[in-house]
């Protein structure tokens, strides 16, 4: 996927985001949303491997692939002046990066971490998706025949999340619908989704359709009906989507 | 009641054909000294539970996977893979039976286990491949699957600290599968980077009491 | 987002037929502020979840049981009673409703109400009254009784030491069903001792994340 | 009871408690056993409201009868400088008395506090009892039609505990016998004792009969055997009971 459009989506889920929500982002486009997030506004981010409270994600790239790097930045970010505020070994998100938190931050086990992600508290759940389907199903694990992933969390995620938001591209590589009248690739979960947000438009899910709530103002109406096999509908007054600077 | 043993004697605890559970998030409150001298050994037919294993792409990573890549593993019960070709591969040439749970059942399951329950209704997976095999109750409208309790022989823990009594801290997300995989298995190893005196851990601090613990390995050095 | 107001405000949000988790065990941990302010107000038919209805030998330690030597609750789910002449009473005399749950079941049903679980299978209480009306499940040659999630319109929890956000940390016993109860309420009212700036509790020594805290009252004095 | 009696039944528990054992103490009769554990050996106890290593009970009776008292102490025993070691007006056992805690000792929630006792980590549950029968069935809860009381966690701690000890005199204040062919009252819960310490004699439970390990030099097989309904038998060598000094 391009790079501007997954600036696009993410912008655009910053900006349903609001303050005080206590929000779970994915792995893919979901880690860039927090980019977006204006200033001001205290979103709290939900790692499901046990905290809340993620502020930055430390620059680990080159940090993971060169290993003189790594074990000198472990080495020191264990000791008693190393802690959330700058980074801790012992620290990262679920996309395992490094991270610092905010003030007000929390730590703890997974039961605790699924029991409140399944309890009902979270606000939103965001992540990536493969394919959605006219039921509001979601596939975003498995493509059968390939790599052997895991579903991770995705599955207890999108069970008690007030709101399930899609963040993918509207078509496949290869230019497959992937908002679809009834999914082919396994699923995540039945009849989760709420919103997709995708470079081309924001659709909440509804009664079997899609309706469209905002298109950017790179497309029109008929690109994407022509892009989309699910049923469309459009809102009487369709907003335009916001487009990050590049 | 001394709990302290050396990284060799604890290893010699674990016996082929063990059931293991490997705490850890990836890299983070994994216990790799531990599953490193395990690597060593000749003990194989282990089934291991863990939340991942490793994080295959980078060499120096590489968690319960090792264990895999060793042929030690003839079962694995996770929740992540992630980049890992060699798991894949052998999970189709049917040298390892791989069983994929999502992970907050995971940690659920693990909890049942050390909490004496016989299983819990849970709406993950309803709908998908999960629910293959599992019995469907409809509660206040809704479908449930029922998930039972998860145990081992052998849990392999890792925390920051830890007092003679087995005591643990762990820090900030190190925590994640540790305290729910000691709570669940017959022998509980602990590996701790720091052993203070008893008492040091205040005891609204203490993440996981002592009790939990059988035997504990002070290993300070950091490895990846 | 402010989640701080008064104890007066707070109990206004408290209505007539609602269902209230009470937190603590006896004195411990019990919001003795907001039940007292509770029990000045024309506020009634409330179901209680306590693990108990206060130390009622005492009259300067009455807990949850003040609110029935009031009349304002029409039933109580819980575990203990003690010395508490008033309530066999009103329970003889129909005007409670009372139902009495052991207390690791009660525990365990609060955790799967805030859990989003359907509910779990318990061995406690098999061949006892407590198995009476229950589905009653074999698992490994074991019997297990189920038990449903409980849930309520309210939580009335109490802890030591807050933050703006609403992070918690319990002293000592004081935590027993706190945590608990605050993730199985639509409304969380949280009775602290101190308030202090986000960050002054350390993300590992809270023990309630602030996201399950709706409301916040400053209550500095003891009040017994 | 006799305080003589009760003295008795707690040392000889006492002697059964091995160095390192988690060990649950009821209210009653087990609250004596910490007397009487001998210097050097470390019991930990679990207290059910949360915690485990009770070290000293606070002697707190004229404390909670005396309004200007506790008020004084509980505002001086909640500060900065106050903590396990001389006691805090949040910190008690499951007996709601004050405590202090031993070096090593930690506290939790109620939810973890049952796991631990039904998870199967529990050495041993001390309680005390109104009846037990041949079946090992434990009923020490309810009298019907007395005052209300409630059932607190002794359900749930007899459930998972590695050995259930009963405590209790060997028969009730009007002479009839405690220990019978089958419970009348209602159960706490079935086939669940293990051992029965009362002031004539200690009993392991095996096979619907009680097997005297050992008794009171103030006794005979003769006068067990009659104040006991259900079967007893003698173990081939009987030992003889401890009895404290007055």
């Amino acid at each position: 996927m391009s790079d501007i459009n997954r600036q696009i989506i993410a912008c655009n889920i910053a900006d349903m985001l609001e303050d005080g929500m206590f929000v779970n982002l994915g792995v893919g486009i979901p880690t860039l949303i927090s980019n977006y997030i204006s200033y001001g506004k205290t979103v709290l981010l939900h790692g499901e491997n046990g905290c809340i409270g993620q502020d930055k994600v430390l620059d680990n790239d080159k940090l993971l692939y060169d290993r003189k790097e790594i074990t000198e930045w472990l080495a020191s970010h264990g000791g008693k002046d190393s802690d959330w505020r700058r980074g801790h070994r012992d620290l990262n998100n679920a996309g395992d990066s490094f991270i610092t938190m905010i003030p007000g931050a929390s730590c703890f086990d997974s039961a605790m971490s699924f029991a409140m992600a399944r309890g009902g508290r979270l606000d939103a759940t965001v992540l990536g998706g493969l394919q959605i389907d006219k039921y509001g199903n979601l596939a975003n694990w498995m493509v059968p025949g390939k790599m052997i992933n895991g579903m991770g969390g995705a599955m207890d995620l999108v069970c008690g999340a007030k709101k399930v938001i899609v963040a993918m591209e509207h078509c496949s590589k290869s230019g497959a619908p992937k908002i679809v009248e009834e999914c082919s690739l396994p699923l995540t979960a039945v009849a989760c989704v709420d919103v997709v947000v995708t470079e081309l438009c924001v659709m909440e899910h509804k009664d079997n359709k899609y309706l469209v709530k905002s298109i950017s103002p790179n497309t029109s109406p008929d690109e994407i009906l022509s892009k989309t096999e699910a049923t469309v509908v459009f809102d009487t007054e369709v907003k335009t989507m916001r487009i990050p600077p590049a | 009641m001394n709990k302290i043993i050396n990284l060799k004697e604890a290893v010699d605890l674990i016996h082929s054909g063990d059931t293991v559970m490997v705490g850890g998030f990836t890299y983070f409150g994994c216990p790799l000294h531990l599953l490193y001298e395990l690597a060593d050994r000749e003990v194989d037919n282990l089934t291991i539970i863990s939340e991942d294993l490793g994080y295959g792409g980078l060499p120096y990573l590489q968690g319960a996977g090792v264990l895999i890549n060793n042929g030690q593993v003839k079962e694995a019960q996770v929740s992540f893979i992630g980049y890992y070709p060699e798991i894949t591969e052998a999970v189709k040439d049917e040298r390892l039976k791989l069983t994929l749970i999502p992970q907050g059942t995971l940690a659920e399951r693990i909890r049942a286990g050390g909490s004496g329950l016989g299983g819990f209704y849970t709406p993950v997976g309803v709908g998908t491949v999960v629910e293959e095999g599992k019995e469907i109750k409809i509660i206040n409208n809704k479908k449930y699957l029922l998930e039972y309790p998860l145990r081992a022989d052998v849990a392999l823990i890792k925390c920051k600290t830890a007092d003679h009594l087995g005591n643990a801290a762990f820090k900030y997300t190190a925590e994640n599968f540790n305290p729910l995989m000691a709570m669940a298995a017959d022998l509980v190893i602990l590996e701790t980077e720091e052993l203070v005196e008893n008492g040091a851990i205040e005891p609204d601090s203490v993440d996981l009491p002592g009790v939990f613990v059988d035997k504990i390995v002070l290993c300070k050095d950091v490895v990846i």
